[in-house]
């Protein structure tokens, strides 16, 4: 059983063949990073936010990088998990449309069909803040599933617009679907994307030792990444399947928008909070010290 | 008209099963097919009616080459009887009624007479599996004379059956066949039986089977007869 | 067989016109043309060599159990008689449950990796081997049983001699969907949490829009399937020769 | 004996849910405790949801059973055919399709005729193979008896092919309704906005385990309904073909 | 010792099958069984190879009350045969062997050198299916002789044999019986065969079968004995 194999730290991503979720961790295990600093780490692809805080929560997977609703969601369930370590706090979202498409900004989206994941999934969330910034009412989300189904059903047609990070955009162009990517990250400075977040209890039992270093090689990696775009691109490439031209435009266009300081955007993650019996994923809004752990961005 | 057969020959893949056979059944006969276990009279029945395609030679029926079944003019008792094992003992009677188009009701009335007549009435509603050998072999018995063809292909029918029921049954078929001018070929391992039977006797050699001999009854005494065809038998 | 490899060229053909006229994006749905060239580039490539061995392996192993356990299993409850409705029934629920739910206990139970995949493949395999041995191992020739044991054969001797040979077609039959099955369930545990492996691959290529290679690795994938398929075809063919009709010529006409 | 083993069985699963929850073995995350799931299933409303992934399935099986049984009588009689297209079939039969559901959605959409056929193509597998295999077993003396009674074409397939091979089509046409039904589920579970797939999908997203087990019950219920009709319709069926 | 009927009741659910039988099998004797078709006969010899559960009454063996099979000490032949369909002439003779644990090689001989005794020994490559109705049934023979049982219960092993090979495997059978001590009960529909090759023969009534009367062969003249018979039967 290699999840009983002493020393080893299960990490968990969510949506591994996303570029903000997936990259620092992927440089990190490339570049030697977390070996550097004394970690054996084993990267596990959850392909869903709950199966991984599942996992944490069995203990199989010891931390893990979400998104700050995940980590707040799960915290307003009761369960012991706490944002540590920001990783990007800028949202890669995009409101995706087809190139002839009416909609060129984001208040043309009232009253159409919008692709979302899920109810209550950060795509919904989305959705909910465009509303509430732009004044966009009566759109209407559509929960379609995977990003995959998304794409199908805006390529079919069957809706106006889909909400995916902005990098599924370049891929369908890639493959000849004309879509404009609209970025909804200056919508809103309060926002808390990427995320390390693990249970309280284990932050406190680990506080000097691998917690730490973990934080550490997170710093190393994002700064390594902001510094080399063909290493980081070629990774992109082999480790996330993109094609050449999609990471290098994905690269551009998001890797200033992770955060080596670690430092994390607790409004970000407030607003998810309050936006958490909206989507109803919880009837209260969970307090500041049930998911946010501040030991470690500190530094 | 009634079969002609001329210069038959069987086989199953290299294997021959019979060679050169040569007889006729005129209309109205009934021919008995004699021979030791393996020879090939089962063999020779079915290219009689169709279901085995000679390597050689040929079968007439009526003056007609037979390529395949001929089910309006030829009926089967089968060795292994080929019974349906989910129908009743009157359903499998049923089957050639039906196929023949024959209503319901109607099928069922000569359904129940025919099993009656094998002695059978009161196990009409069994399936196969709960009726024992002989029994077994009446319904398919019944399930021949169900169809109107005139000719009747027996491949061993009372096999199975004690000597009380197999006399009972022959002096029935005689006097049915003789009523309704049917032609019978007859296989059966019993000498007593062919000779009280047939109007003639064709023995075949041990496999792969060849005429041996014609035998004509009713021109000898049946006792000499009977010395005669063990004669030709056990040699 | 030429029968065969004409419809398949008929197929390739066919798909490559439509790609090339109807479907026109090869972003899940690539012609075979690019498949062969831009997909098998791919297919190459050491990681995805390295995730396709992964991938059969556990494949291959949940295959094993499925086939092991589902055979065995299947053919005690077929001969177990009274049991036999109820023990249906119950597989057939099981087998109608969406087990994704489930999927977190089994990480928890097996751990990550090789084990809860096997585990999972295995139980989606299992279950439609169970139902189909059992049926067939319910209808054997009961006159067979009963002299066999006459005979002076025990159970399991029962079930090698008779019930297993009586079955095989039947047992085969359902071997191929639980291969196909067990498959699945190991791509959509890979699919829902990887450390390796194919599923995380496809994950990737379907995100990424790259039909061309994600054709090519399905294909690679369903190699393996296939040659189970073959195998347990070859099989089949050795243990059940009784059944081909040793009579060509009576057959033609009986047909 | 039949209920019996029924009671035991539940009591059994029963039992063992109550004790891996309330010992403490698995966080009630992973598997909520059976009260949780109790109250939520009182909360959620399975009609609509139930009849939509129903008719789906009912849907793709029906044709599934309309092509594979044809299909597979074929095969089975005919050894040329069966010999070029058997192992076709079972190769076919091992894509992973599901995996490959959006490709599926791109040419067929989201909605319902996606789902409907993913189920048919899931159930037309076994159902096929099934009926070849059963075919293939039909006693040829009683093909040949049959024929010889004057019986051809669909006479032979109605009197001889169809009643003997009913058990063993019947055992692959439960197996293909199992799987149009796991399927459908599973195509509204990866995409989709109705019927029990959906609602699993949906509760699953957020930390509600309760809900989500609550749909699971719903799901094994609606499974043990369309079970129970199967087996009664099957029996009639094969009261009224082997007669 | 040997075998001891008494009492026995046999049923089919609702439908009885034989009612108070009681006679016995002494060791090394040779019994048949006659009467009418569908009487009860094969469902007495599955009694008493407790085969089929007795509705009252009981069967002991050596003493010893039956309760189930008895494969060390009783082999069969059954009326329809249970040969296996996928297994060769050789492979079904070797099945008792087998089961018994004697080697591959020393299996292969026995069953080689039984089916020589049978006059199958061309045959031993083919499956049933290939075999014509005596072989299959011939075959039948070889495999339970193939057993070392001490008794043999035979279900009208000679029914599809013609008279040559009947007579023959009879006298063989005789031979082999008396070489070995062992015991037989033999179900028949052939007077003849019964006075010929019995020490004694139980009568059955039509079914449910009774006890219509044992007679002794070899106190009586073998013609008026087999008058006799024929009088109890087809009375
Ligand atoms: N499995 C069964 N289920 C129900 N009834 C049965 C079953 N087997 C036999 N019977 C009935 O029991 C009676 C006796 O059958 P049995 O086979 O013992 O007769 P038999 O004397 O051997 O006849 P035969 O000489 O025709 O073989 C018959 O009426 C038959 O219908
Ligand atoms: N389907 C078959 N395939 C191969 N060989 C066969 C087949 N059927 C019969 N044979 C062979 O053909 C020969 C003749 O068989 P057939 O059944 O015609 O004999 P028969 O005279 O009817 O014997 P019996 O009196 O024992 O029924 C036998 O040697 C047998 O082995
Ligand atoms: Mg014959
Ligand atoms: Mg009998």
């Amino acid at each position: 059983d290699p999840g009983a194999e002493p020393g080893t730290l299960h990490l968990g991503i969510v949506q591994g063949q996303d570029f903000t979720h997936a990259l620092p961790a992927r440089i990190a295990e490339a570049q030697g990073i977390f070996a550097k600093h004394g970690l054996k780490v084993e990267i596990v692809d959850f392909s869903a936010g709950s199966d991984l805080v599942k996992a944490i929560v069995g203990g199989t997977v010891q931390a893990g990088e979400v998104t700050g609703l995940d980590v707040v969601a799960a915290a307003a369930s009761g369960i012991d998990l706490k944002a540590f370590y920001g990783t990007a706090s800028a949202t890669p979202m995009a409101v995706i449309v087809k190139d002839r498409s009416p909609i060129r900004a984001l208040p043309d989206l009232k009253g159409k069909k919008v692709g979302i994941s899920k109810f209550g999934s950060l795509t919904d969330f989305t959705v909910k803040l465009i509303a509430q910034k732009t004044g966009a009412t009566d759109i209407k989300p559509v929960p379609l599933g995977a990003p995959s189904a998304n794409t199908a059903a805006l390529a079919k047609g069957d809706v106006d617009a889909i909400i995916l990070p902005v990098e599924f955009a370049y891929a369908l162009q890639a493959a000849g679907t004309p879509v404009t990517a609209i970025r909804i990250a200056d919508l809103t400075t309060d926002s808390q994307f990427g995320t390390l977040a693990a249970p309280g209890a284990w932050l406190d039992a680990n506080q000097n030792e691998q917690v730490t270093a973990l934080t550490e090689a997170y710093a190393e990696a994002i700064t390594y990444l902001q510094a080399h775009e063909p290493e980081s691109v070629q990774l992109a490439v082999s480790k996330l399947g993109m094609k050449p031209a999609v990471a290098t435009q994905a690269y551009q266009e998001l890797s200033k928008d992770f955060t080596p300081t670690g430092k994390i955007n607790t409004a970000g993650l407030a607003a998810y909070a309050e936006s958490l019996p909206g989507l109803k994923l919880a009837q209260k809004v969970p307090t500041e010290q049930q998911y946010y752990d501040p030991k470690f961005t500190a530094k | 008209m009634g079969i002609e057969v001329t210069g038959l020959d069987l086989r199953y893949g290299d294997h021959p099963a019979a060679r050169d056979i040569t007889f006729d059944v005129r209309p109205g006969e009934f021919v008995s097919l004699i021979g030791p276990s393996g020879c090939g009279k089962s063999s020779v029945l079915r290219a009689l009616g169709g279901l085995l395609r000679p390597a050689g030679g040929e079968v007439r029926v009526d003056g007609e080459r037979v390529r395949g079944p001929l089910p309006t003019r030829i009926a089967y008792v089968f060795q292994d009887l080929a019974l349906f094992p989910w129908r009743s003992a009157r359903r499998n009677v049923e089957v050639p009624l039906a196929l023949r188009g024959v209503p319901r009701r109607l099928r069922r009335e000569r359904a129940d007479e025919l099993l009656g007549k094998v002695g059978l009435a009161e196990v009409a509603d069994k399936v196969p599996a709960q009726l024992s050998g002989g029994m077994r072999q009446r319904v398919a018995i019944a399930r021949a004379l169900a169809s109107d063809a005139g000719i009747l292909l027996l491949d061993e029918p009372f096999a199975a059956l004690d000597e009380q029921t197999r006399t009972q049954l022959g002096a029935e078929l005689l006097r049915l066949l003789a009523e309704e001018g049917k032609t019978v070929v007859f296989v059966t391992h019993s000498l007593l039986e062919a000779v009280r039977l047939s109007h003639r006797i064709v023995v075949l050699t041990p496999g792969p089977a060849r005429i041996r001999e014609v035998i004509t009854v009713g021109t000898e005494d049946p006792h000499e007869l009977h010395a005669k065809l063990t004669g030709l038998l056990f040699s | 067989m030429r029968l065969r490899w004409a419809t398949i060229a008929l197929l390739v053909v066919a798909w490559e016109v439509a790609c090339r006229t109807l479907v026109r994006s090869d972003d899940y749905l690539a012609p075979p043309s690019e498949v062969l060239t831009t997909g098998s580039a791919y297919l190459a490539q050491p990681d995805t060599v390295a995730a396709l061995t992964v991938t059969t392996t556990r494949f291959l192993a949940a295959f094993a159990v499925t086939a092991l356990l589902g055979v065995a299993v299947g053919l005690a409850l077929g001969r177990t008689g009274c049991l036999v409705p109820a023990a249906r029934d119950m597989m057939t629920v099981l087998y109608t449950l969406p087990l994704v739910p489930f999927y977190p206990l089994f990480v928890l139970w097996f751990g990550l990796g090789f084990r809860s995949e096997v585990a999972f493949g295995a139980i989606h395999g299992a279950v439609p081997v169970v139902l189909g041995t059992m049926a067939a191992a319910s209808r054997v020739d009961e006159t067979l049983i009963t002299a066999t044991r006459a005979m002076g054969a025990g159970r399991t001797r029962t079930l090698t001699m008779v019930v297993l040979p009586a079955t095989v077609p039947d047992v085969v039959g359902s071997l191929r969907i639980g291969a196909a099955l067990s498959l699945l369930g190991v791509l959509l545990a890979e699919l829902m949490v990887s450390v390796d492996g194919v599923g995380h691959l496809i994950a990737a290529l379907i995100a990424n829009l790259r039909g061309p290679e994600l054709d090519a690795v399905i294909l690679a994938v369903c190699v393996g399937a296939v040659a189970v398929n073959v195998l347990l075809q070859a099989g089949e063919r050795r243990l059940s020769r009784w059944r081909e009709q040793p009579t060509p010529s009576a057959h033609r006409v009986a047909r | 004996m039949r209920a019996l083993v029924y009671l035991a069985v539940a009591a059994t699963t029963l039992l063992t849910w109550w004790l891996l929850t309330v010992t403490g073995t698995v966080a009630p995350l992973i598997l909520p405790p059976i009260n949780e799931v109790v109250t939520a299933l009182r909360q959620q409303d399975p009609v609509v949801p139930m009849a939509i992934t129903t008719a789906r399935a009912a849907y793709g099986f029906a044709l599934a059973t309309l092509l594979a049984v044809p299909i597979g009588v074929v095969l089975g009689r005919d050894q040329l055919l069966n010999r070029a297209y058997e192992p076709l079939l079972a190769t076919v039969a091992a894509v992973p399709l599901v995996v490959l559901y959006p490709v599926l959605a791109a040419t067929l959409g989201l909605g319902t005729s996606s789902k409907v056929v993913l189920g048919g193509l899931y159930a037309f597998f076994p159902i096929a193979i099934a009926t070849t295999r059963a075919v293939q077993q039909i006693d040829p003396e009683l093909v040949t008896a049959m024929r010889s009674m004057g019986a051809r074409g669909a006479d032979l397939t109605r009197t001889v092919v169809i009643p003997s091979a009913l058990p063993g089509i019947v055992s692959g046409l439960r197996v293909g309704l199992g799987l149009a039904l796991v399927t459908v589920v599973a195509g509204e579970f990866i995409a989709g906005d109705e019927g029990v797939g959906y609602q699993l999908a949906a509760s699953s997203q957020g930390y509600q385990s309760a809900a989500l087990f609550a749909w699971v019950v719903l799901a094994i219920a609606l499974t043990i309904v369309v079970n129970t009709v199967f087996t009664a319709m099957a029996t009639t069926l094969e009261r009224t073909l082997r007669r």
